[in-house]
C-alpha cells in the first residue's frame, strides 16, 4: 500500500526524467546509501570489511564498467582483467615515479591509461562481432598478463615482478583501517554509479543501446558505430581501470598479474550476466552474488556437515563448492536469463499493484 | 512466476546466510591455533596436498606427545586453490579464530606477497620456508616474515655450488651455458637474481626460458634448449610444470643428469608418471629430502596413522613434500614453544608473542634429534637480523624409483646472499617509506 | 490535423534545434518542387546475385513517390543504396545537386533523409520515448562530461528535445505507451514508433519501407493519415515502398515499378496501371 | 634449416591436437549454436575417467592386462561422456532454447565449474597416468642432411596421426551418414529442421556425445603426454584462437586454423621469443587470430554475414 506512484504528478520533464521517478525509490536509495555509510561501519566485523564488503564494492565497480560495454553497448569482452591490470599498474607507476602524486589522482590516472588501452583493443570491434570479438578480446588478457611480467619497467624493476604500495593517503586522510578503506571504496562506487547512470540515460547511452539492439538502423539515423562503440570501450575501461587500481591499492596492497587473470574476467562477466545486462543496479546484485556465494558455501558446507555429524575434508568442500556454484549459475540463467535485476523490477511491479493481483 | 519468486528467495537467503556463515566458529579453549592455507584443489593440488597432510599430521603428533607444554595444537584448513584473493580471504577468515592465529604458512608466493602487507597491522608472523620473498630474511625490515631455513636465493646458490663441484671448481664454469626454465610469475623470477649474480662472478652464460603458468605447453622451450644445447638446465618450476618439463626433456633427448630442480621441483609427484625416464634428474633439497626412515616419520606412522587418524594416504608419509609440511609444522610449534619459555609456560601464546619465538629460535642438533629429525635437519638459530636461521641444503637425484642423496651438505655463500638481501630489503623499505627497526626493537 | 500543426509551433530550444525548425519548409509547400533526389544507373549485386540492374529514377521535392514491385524485386535494396546501408557497384545518386558514387549513412542522415524499416528495426531494449529520442541524437551536441554530470547544457538540451519528442508522441497518438519497452507493443504501434523515430529527425526526405505491411484496415487508414499529414503539413518529400496497390494508387503522385531488379515502369499511377509490362509482372505473380 | 623444420613439425603436430579440441567447439556450435567453454572441462573429466578406470579395472577384475584395462576404461569413460551429454541436454540446453549466445556461453562456464568439481570429486585431484603405449623416445630424420638430424617426438607423431584420423572420420560422419545430414540440417535452421521432424533434443545429445568422444580422445593424448591433472582443462584456451581463426561453423576451418596457430605460436616463440624475453606464444596465438579476423571477420571459412533490413 505504501509503494505507490499515483498522486505523484510530474509537472516538468525535469521531474519526469529523474533517475528514480517514484519518491519512495528516491527515499529508499538515499536510505541505502546512508546505511552503507553510517550503519554498516558501526556494526560490520573486520572480517566482513576485508574479506567481503571491500571486494564486493570494488568488484561491483568493475562489473558496472563492464556492464556499460556488454550490457548497454552489446560488445562482449573477456579482457576485463587486462584493463583492471592496466589500471592497477599505471596507478602504481604514477604513485612511485611521480613525487607527491596524490592517491586519488594516481587512481584516476590508472583509469585514464586503461581507457587508452581499452580504446586500442576496442578498435577491432568495428569489424569483428559477437563471439568472435569476445574471444579476440582474450588477446588483450593474455598480452597484459605477459607484459606486466616481462617488461620490468612497469613493476619498477622489482626482481620478483610483484609490486606493492605503501600506506594510502588521500586529502590528508590516512586510509588504513578496514572501515576507512571501505568508506574510501564506497565513495568511489557511489560517485561512479551516479555518473554511469547519467550517461546511460543521456544521448550517448541511447546511442550505445541503439548499436546494441539494431546497429544498421542506428547508423541510418546517423549514429556512428565507431563513435558509439569506442566511447563505450573508453568509459567502460576507465571505470574498470579505476576498479583495478582500487583492487591493487586498497584490497591486495601487493599484487602480481595473476591477480587480474582470465578468471577475473570470467568472474566479472558472470556478475554482469547474473546481475542483469544493461542494468546499473544489476551490477551490484551480480557482484554480491558472485563474491558472497563461494565464500558462503565454503564455510557453510563444513558447518552443515558437522550438523549431520560428518566432517567433510577441505578438498571435498572445495569440490562441492565448485559444483554447487556451477549448478546455481546454470539454474539462475534458466529461471531468469535477464538476471537478478529483472527479478528486482518484477518484485517492484508486484509491490506497486499490491494488494491487488492485477 | 513461482520459480522466480523461489529464485528470489534463494538469492536473498544466500546473501543473508553469506554474512551469517562467516561467524561459524568451533569453540575450543586453551589451544594453540595453527591455521593452514591449503592447495588441495586446482593447478598445484598434486604437490600442495602432501604438504597440507604433513602439516596436519605433525600437529596431531604434537598433541599425541602432550601438546606444547600441555597446550594442545589446533589446525583449521582453508582452501585457496593457489589463488591469491582466496588466500587473502582465508587469512582474514582464520586470523581471529580460536583465540587468534599463531602463524601463517600460505605455501604460495603470490599469497605471501599479499599477506606481507597485512601481517604487520594484525601482528601475526608468517613462515615461508623456501618460498615467498627472499629479501624477507632481513628481519630489520621484515619484522613479521620468516623464510626459515631457506629461500630461493639459497636454493639457487647451492645448485650452482653443486654444479661447480661436479665440474671441479667455479673456474670450470667459465664460458659454460646454463639455461633457467622458470615459472613465469614472481615465484619463478625470484630465483633469477642469484643466478645472474653468480654468472657475473664466474663468467658462465645464462639463458632465461620463462614458461607461462600452468606450464603444460613447453615444446617451444625445449626445442630452444635442444638448439642452444646448454650445459645445464636449472628448473624453478612448480606443480605440473615440472613433470611436463621432464617429459619434454625426454622427448627432445636432453640428458636428465644435467637437469637440476630447486626444492619445489624435486618431489615424487613431479617424477611419478615419468618414472624410469626421469632417472638422473637432480633437485636441491631444503635440508630434508624424502625421509621414510626418519624417527619422526616412524612416530607419525605409529601414533597418528596407527590410530587411524592419518590425514592422507599412509604410503605418502615421509615423501618430500609431506616432510616439508612436517618441518613447517615443527618450526611453527617450536617457535610457539620458545615463546612460551618467555611469556609463560603452558599458556597459549599470541601471534605477537610467537613472533618473538620465531625471532629467537635456537634449535640445537640435540633438540632436533629429540624431536625425531635426526639426519633430517641441521641446527637452526634465528635473530633479529637473520630471519632465516640456516642456509644449508643438499642435492638428491631420482634413481628411477626413489630419490637418493647426490651431494653432501652444502651451505649457501652468505657473503654473496646477505648483501643482496639487504639491498633488496632497503629498496622495499624505501618504496614503502619504512624505517629499519631500531636496535631497541630487537631487545626483549 | 491539429496535432500536426502543433508540431510546427516554434519550440523554446537552444540554437541548433531552433535553427532546424526555422529551416522547416513553409505551410504552402504542398506543390511539387523540382528534383531533390536523382538516382542514376544504380547496379547492385551480392556475389553472383544481381539485386539491382541499372536503375534510374528521380524524386521531386514535396511529392509522394512510390516504389512498387513483386517480392524480391529489389525495392528494399534500392532504399538501402539510397541511405548507404548497401554500396552499389555502379551508378550514382544526386541529392540536392550533390552527386555521390555511394552514400554514407551518417552523411545521408545529416542531409535530412530519414527512413523506416520493412521488418521493424526498432531498438527493442528501449522504451518508446528513448527510441524516438534517438532520432534527435544528431542534433544533440553536449559532450560526454556534461552528460555524465547531467547538468547545465546537457540537461537543458535533454529537456528541449524531450519536448519536441513529446509533440511527435502526441501527433502519433501513442502517449499511453511512452515508457513501455517497444518490444511489448503490438505490431501496428511499433510501426508508428518506427515512423516517430524517423520524424524526430525532422527529415526533408522520408523513406518508408512498407509502412503498412501486415496491418489491418483501421491501422492502415491511420498510417495513411499520418503519411499524408506529414507530407502536406511540412511538405516532407516521401519515398514509399508498398504492396497494397490500392493505397499506393490513392496517395502517391508518381510510381516506379521494379521487377527482378529492373525498372519496368515509371509514371503517374494511371500511366503505370495501363503499362502492359507492369500488368504482366503482376499477373505473372501472386498479386 | 634442420632446426627450422624441427620447429615446423613440432608446430604442425601441436596444431593437430589444437584442431582436435577446436573440432569439439565447432561441432557443438554448428548443431546447437552454443559456444561451449566447457570443452576443456570435458577433456579433463574424460581424461580423469580414463586414467582412473584403467587403474581400477585391474583391481576389480584382477586381470593384469593393460589392453583390457585401457579398452575397458575407454568404454566406461565414453559411457560417462554420453551420460554427461544427456544430462547437459536435459538439464541445461533443453531449458535454454532461443537464448542469446552470451547467456549460453555463460551456462557452459557454469557447466565447466560443475564438471571440474564433479571430476575431482569422483576421481580425485592427484596427478594420474594414462598409458596407452604411446612411445616416448624421440625419432631423428634426415640425419645425413643436417647435423643432429631433425628431431620428432614419436609420441607427437602418433598423437597427430590419431587426431588426423579422427578429424577424417568425423568429416565423413558429417558428410555421408544420415545423422550427419540431420546434424547439418539442425545447424542451418533449428525450426526448419524440427518442422521436417528431426528431433532436436536427440540430435543435441548425439552432438554433445560426439564432442565428449572428441574430448576423450584429446584427453587421452594430452593425458599420456602431460599426465592427468587439473591443468589439462586449460588446453581449451589453446583451442579458442583456432576456433575463431578457422570460423566457428567450419570443420575444415578448425583443422587449418589449428595448423596455422600451432606453427605460428611455435615459430614465434622460438624466433621472436628471445627478442621479447620469451613466453609469448599464448598471446601470440590470439593476436594472430585477431589479425586474421580483421581481414575476415567471420574467420577463414565461416559464413559471411550480410545485414538485411
Amino acid at each position: 500500500m505504501l509503494y505507490r506512484e499515483n498522486g505523484q504528478f510530474k509537472t516538468s520533464y525535469q521531474a519526469d526524467q529523474q533517475i528514480f521517478p517514484i519518491s519512495q525509490d528516491r527515499l529508499a536509495i538515499l536510505l541505502l546509501i546512508a546505511v552503507a555509510a553510517i550503519v554498516v561501519p558501526a556494526f560490520a566485523s573486520e572480517y566482513m570489511f576485508r574479506a567481503i564488503l571491500i571486494p564486493f564494492l570494488i568488484l561491483s565497480l568493475a562489473a558496472l564498467g563492464l556492464n556499460i560495454l556488454v550490457g548497454y553497448c552489446g560488445q562482449v569482452s573477456l579482457g576485463t582483467g587486462a584493463f583492471m591490470a592496466v589500471g592497477a599498474y599505471a596507478a602504481y607507476n604514477f604513485q612511485v615515479r611521480v613525487e607527491g602524486m596524490p592517491l586519488v589522482a594516481s587512481l584516476l590516472m590508472g583509469g585514464v591509461c586503461a581507457t587508452a588501452v581499452g580504446v586500442l583493443f576496442g578498435i577491432p570491434s568495428l569489424r569483428i562481432k559477437g563471439l568472435y570479438l569476445a574471444v579476440a578480446t582474450l588477446a588483450a588478457q593474455f598480452f597484459a598478463d605477459w607484459a606486466f611480467l616481462r617488461i620490468s619497467w612497469f613493476t619498477n624493476h622489482s626482481p620478483s615482478g610483484s609490486v606493492s604500495v605503501g600506506s594510502l593517503q588521500a586529502f590528508g586522510w590516512r586510509v588504513d583501517t578496514p572501515v576507512e578503506k571501505y568508506l574510501f571504496c564506497l565513495m568511489f562506487v557511489v560517485v561512479f554509479a551516479l555518473l554511469a547512470k547519467n550517461l546511460v540515460r543521456s544521448a550517448i547511452g541511447r546511442e550505445w543501446m541503439a548499436i546494441r539492439d539494431m546497429d544498421v538502423a542506428a547508423s541510418v539515423i546517423g549514429i556512428r558505430p565507431i563513435y558509439a562503440k569506442l566511447t563505450a570501450f573508453a568509459v567502460s575501461s576507465f571505470i574498470v581501470g579505476v576498479a583495478g587500481a582500487l583492487w591493487g591499492f586498497v584490497h591486495l596492497g601487493s599484487w602480481e598479474p595473476a591477480a587480474f587473470s582470465i578468471d577475473r574476467s570470467f568472474q566479472l562477466l558472470f556478475m554482469v550476466i547474473i546481475g542483469g545486462l544493461g542494468s546499473i543496479m544489476g551490477s551490484f546484485f551480480g557482484a554480491a552474488f558472485i563474491v558472497v556465494l563461494p565464500i558462503f558455501l565454503n564455510q557453510a558446507l563444513p558447518a552443515f556437515g558437522s550438523l549431520v555429524g560428518l566432517s567433510i575434508s577441505t578438498a571435498a568442500v572445495a569440490h562441492t563448492e565448485l559444483m554447487i556454484f556451477g549448478g546455481l549459475i546454470v539454474f539462475f540463467l534458466i529461471v531468469e536469463p535477464h538476471g537478478l535485476a529483472r527479478l528486482w523490477s518484477i518484485g517492484k511491479e508486484k509491490l506497486r499493484l499490491w494488494p491487488f493481483p492485477h | 512466476m513461482k520459480t522466480r519468486s523461489l529464485t528470489m528467495a534463494v538469492a536473498l537467503a544466500l546473501a543473508a546466510a553469506g554474512s551469517l556463515g562467516t561467524s561459524i566458529a568451533f569453540a575450543q579453549d586453551k589451544v594453540q591455533f595453527f591455521p593452514s592455507l591449503t592447495g588441495r584443489t586446482g593447478p598445484v593440488a598434486p604437490n600442495a596436498t602432501p604438504f597440507a597432510n604433513g602439516y596436519a599430521d605433525y600437529m596431531k603428533l604434537v598433541n599425541a606427545r602432550g601438546g606444547i607444554n600441555g597446550v594442545m595444537t589446533l589446525v583449521e584448513e582453508c582452501e585457496t586453490a593457489y589463488a591469491t584473493d582466496r588466500g587473502v580471504e582465508c587469512y582474514e577468515r582464520l586470523k581471529g579464530r580460536h583465540g587468534g592465529a599463531t602463524v601463517f604458512q600460505p605455501l604460495s608466493t603470490g599469497i605471501t606477497f599479499a599477506l606481507t602487507e597485512k601481517i604487520p597491522n594484525d601482528k601475526i608472523p608468517m613462515i615461508t620456508s623456501g618460498y615467498g620473498r627472499s629479501d624477507s630474511a632481513d628481519g630489520g625490515v621484515f619484522k613479521w616474515n620468516f623464510p626459515l631455513i631457506g629461500h630461493y636465493w639459497v636454493a639457487g646458490d647451492v645448485v650452482l655450488q653443486h654444479i661447480a663441484k661436479k665440474e671441479g671448481g667455479w673456474d670450470k664454469l667459465k664460458g659454460k651455458k646454463i639455461a633457467v626454465v622458470y615459472h613465469d610469475s614472481p615465484f619463478g623470477k625470484e630465483l633469477l637474481p642469484i643466478v645472474q649474480e653468480r654468472s657475473k662472478m664466474h663468467g658462465f652464460e645464462v639463458q632465461l626460458l620463462p614458461v607461462p603458468a600452468p606450464g603444460v605447453e613447453q615444446k617451444a622451450t625445449w626445442l630452444q634448449i635442444r638448439q642452444q644445447r646448454p650445459d645445464f638446465v636449472i628448473m624453478q618450476t612448480w606443480g605440473v610444470m615440472t613433470s611436463t618439463a621432464l617429459k619434454e626433456a625426454v622427448a627432445t633427448g636432453y640428458p636428465r643428469e644435467r637437469m637440476f630442480g630447486t626444492w619445489w621441483s624435486g618431489a615424487e609427484p613431479d617424477v611419478r608418471d615419468v618414472g624410469a625416464a626421469a632417472k638422473g634428474y637432480n633437485a636441491v633439497m631444503m635440508q630434508h629430502g624424502a625421509e621414510f626412515e626418519a624417527p619422526v616419520v616412524k612416530e607419525i606412522l605409529e601414533k597418528v596413522h596407527g590410530k587411524g587418524q592419518g590425514t592422507g594416504p599412509r604410503e605418502e608419509v615421509g615423501s618430500v613434500l609431506y616432510m616439508r609440511g612436517v618441518v613447517g609444522a615443527m618450526l611453527a610449534v617450536e617457535g610457539a614453544r620458545a615463546a612460551q619459555e618467555k611469556f609463560g609456560k603452558g599458556k597459549p601464546v599470541t601471534g605477537e608473542q610467537a613472533r618473538w619465538g620465531y625471532e629467537n629460535l635456537n634449535l640445537t642438533q640435540a633438540k632436533l634429534d629429540g624431536l625425531g629429525f635426526k639426519g633430517v635437519l641441521r641446527p637452526i638459530s634465528t635473530s633479529c637480523a637473520d630471519h632465516m636461521g640456516s642456509a644449508w641444503a643438499r642435492v638428491h637425484t631420482w634413481d628411477g624409483s626413489k630419490f637418493v642423496w647426490a651431494s653432501d651438505w652444502l651451505q649457501a655463500d652468505e657473503q654473496i646472499i646477505k648483501p643482496m638481501v639487504r639491498a633488496s630489503a632497503d629498496k622495499y623499505a624505501a618504496e614503502k617509506k619504512l624505517q629499519r627497526r631500531a636496535p631497541s626493537d630487537c631487545q626483549g | 490535423m491539429t496535432n500536426a500543426t502543433a508540431l510546427r509551433a516554434p519550440l523554446p530550444v537552444p540554437g541548433d534545434v531552433q535553427a532546424a525548425n526555422d529551416a522547416a519548409p513553409p505551410v504552402s509547400s504542398r506543390k511539387i518542387g523540382d528534383i531533390i533526389l536523382d538516382v542514376q544507373n544504380i547496379s547492385l549485386a551480392f556475389g553472383g546475385v544481381k539485386a539491382l540492374t541499372d536503375i534510374s529514377f528521380n524524386v521531386r521535392e514535396h511529392e509522394i513517390r512510390a516504389i512498387i514491385g513483386p517480392n524480391g524485386a529489389g525495392k528494399s535494396s534500392m532504399l538501402n543504396c539510397i541511405n548507404g546501408v548497401y554500396q552499389p557497384q555502379q551508378g550514382s545518386i544526386t541529392f540536392r545537386g550533390k552527386t555521390f558514387k555511394h552514400m554514407n549513412s551518417r552523411q545521408v542522415a545529416e542531409m535530412g533523409v530519414a527512413r523506416t524499416f520493412q521488418n521493424l528495426a526498432l531498438f527493442k531494449g528501449m522504451s518508446v520515448l528513448d527510441n524516438i529520442m534517438t532520432g534527435r541524437n544528431l542534433r544533440m551536441k553536449s559532450n560526454l562530461f556534461w552528460q555524465a554530470l547531467r547538468w547545465g547544457p546537457a540537461e537543458r538540451e535533454e529537456i528541449a528535445h524531450r519536448e519536441f519528442v513529446e509533440r511527435i508522441i502526441d501527433f502519433l497518438e501513442i502517449q499511453a505507451y511512452r515508457k513501455t519497452p517497444v518490444g511489448r507493443l503490438p505490431y501496428g504501434l511499433q510501426k508508428r514508433v518506427d515512423l516517430g523515430r524517423a520524424l524526430a529527425m525532422e527529415p526533408q526526405v522520408l523513406l518508408l519501407d512498407e509502412p503498412m505491411a501486415g496491418m489491418n484496415v483501421e491501422e492502415k487508414q491511420d498510417m495513411c493519415r499520418f503519411i499524408l499529414d506529414v507530407n502536406d503539413e511540412f511538405g516532407t518529400t516521401i519515398v514509399l515502398i508498398e504492396h497494397d496497390m490500392g493505397v499506393v494508387m490513392d496517395i502517391s503522385d508518381r510510381v516506379v515499378v521494379l521487377d527482378y531488379g529492373k525498372k519496368i515502369g515509371d509514371g503517374t499511377p494511371d500511366e503505370v496501371r495501363s503499362n502492359p509490362e507492369v500488368i504482366k509482372a503482376y499477373l505473372g505473380t501472386s498479386h | 634449416m634442420g632446426f627450422f623444420l624441427e620447429t615446423l613439425f613440432g608446430g604442425l603436430m601441436a596444431g593437430m591436437l589444437y584442431s582436435l579440441i577446436a573440432l569439439g567447439f565447432v561441432l557443438i556450435f554448428k548443431a546447437s549454436g552454443v559456444f561451449n567453454f566447457a570443452q576443456g572441462a570435458m577433456v579433463l573429466f574424460a581424461a580423469l575417467a580414463m586414467a582412473r578406470f584403467s587403474e581400477w579395472i585391474p583391481e576389480w577384475t584382477g586381470i593384469e592386462s593393460r589392453l583390457v584395462a585401457n579398452v575397458g576404461a575407454f568404454v566406461l569413460a565414453m559411457a560417462m561422456m554420453v551420460i554427461v551429454a544427456w544430462l547437459i541436454e536435459k538439464l541445461v540446453l533443453g531449458k535454454l532454447v532461443n537464448q542469446e549466445g552470451i547467456t549460453l556461453l555463460m551456462a557452459t562456464l557454469g557447466i565447466t565449474y560443475f564438471l571440474d568439481g564433479a571430476g575431482q570429486t569422483l576421481f580425485g585431484s592427484e596427478i594420474y597416468k594414462i598409458d596407452v603405449g604411446l612411445p616416448k623416445e624421440p625419432l631423428f630424420l634426415f640425419e645425413s642432411t643436417f647435423e643432429g638430424g631433425v628431431l620428432i617426438g614419436k609420441e607427437d607423431l602418433y598423437a597427430a596421426g590419431i587426431a588426423a584420423a579422427l578429424v577424417l572420420v568425423l568429416t565423413i560422419f558429417f558428410q555421408k551418414t544420415g545423422t550427419g545430414r540431420a546434424l547439418r540440417a539442425v545447424a542451418d535452421d533449428h525450426q526448419a529442421a524440427q518442422s521436417i521432424g528431426i528431433p532436436l533434443s536427440r540430435i543435441w545429445v548425439i552432438v554433445w556425445s560426439v564432442a565428449g568422444f572428441v574430448a576423450l580422445v584429446a584427453g587421452i593424448i594430452w593425458g599420456s603426454k602431460l599426465g592427468v591433472q587439473f591443468s589439462l582443462s586449460l588446453v581449451a584456451l589453446k583451442a579458442l584462437p583456432v576456433v575463431i581463426l578457422g570460423g566457428l561453423t567450419s570443420v575444415p576451418g578448425a583443422i587449418i586454423g589449428g595448423l596455422i596457430i600451432g606453427v605460428g605460436e611455435k615459430l614465434s616463440e622460438i624466433y621472436l621469443g628471445p627478442m621479447l624475453g620469451g613466453g609469448i606464444e599464448i598471446w601470440f596465438a590470439y593476436v594472430l587470430a585477431l589479425v586474421f579476423l580483421l581481414f575476415r571477420p567471420q574467420g577463414l571459412f565461416g559464413e559471411k554475414i550480410i545485414d538485411r533490413v
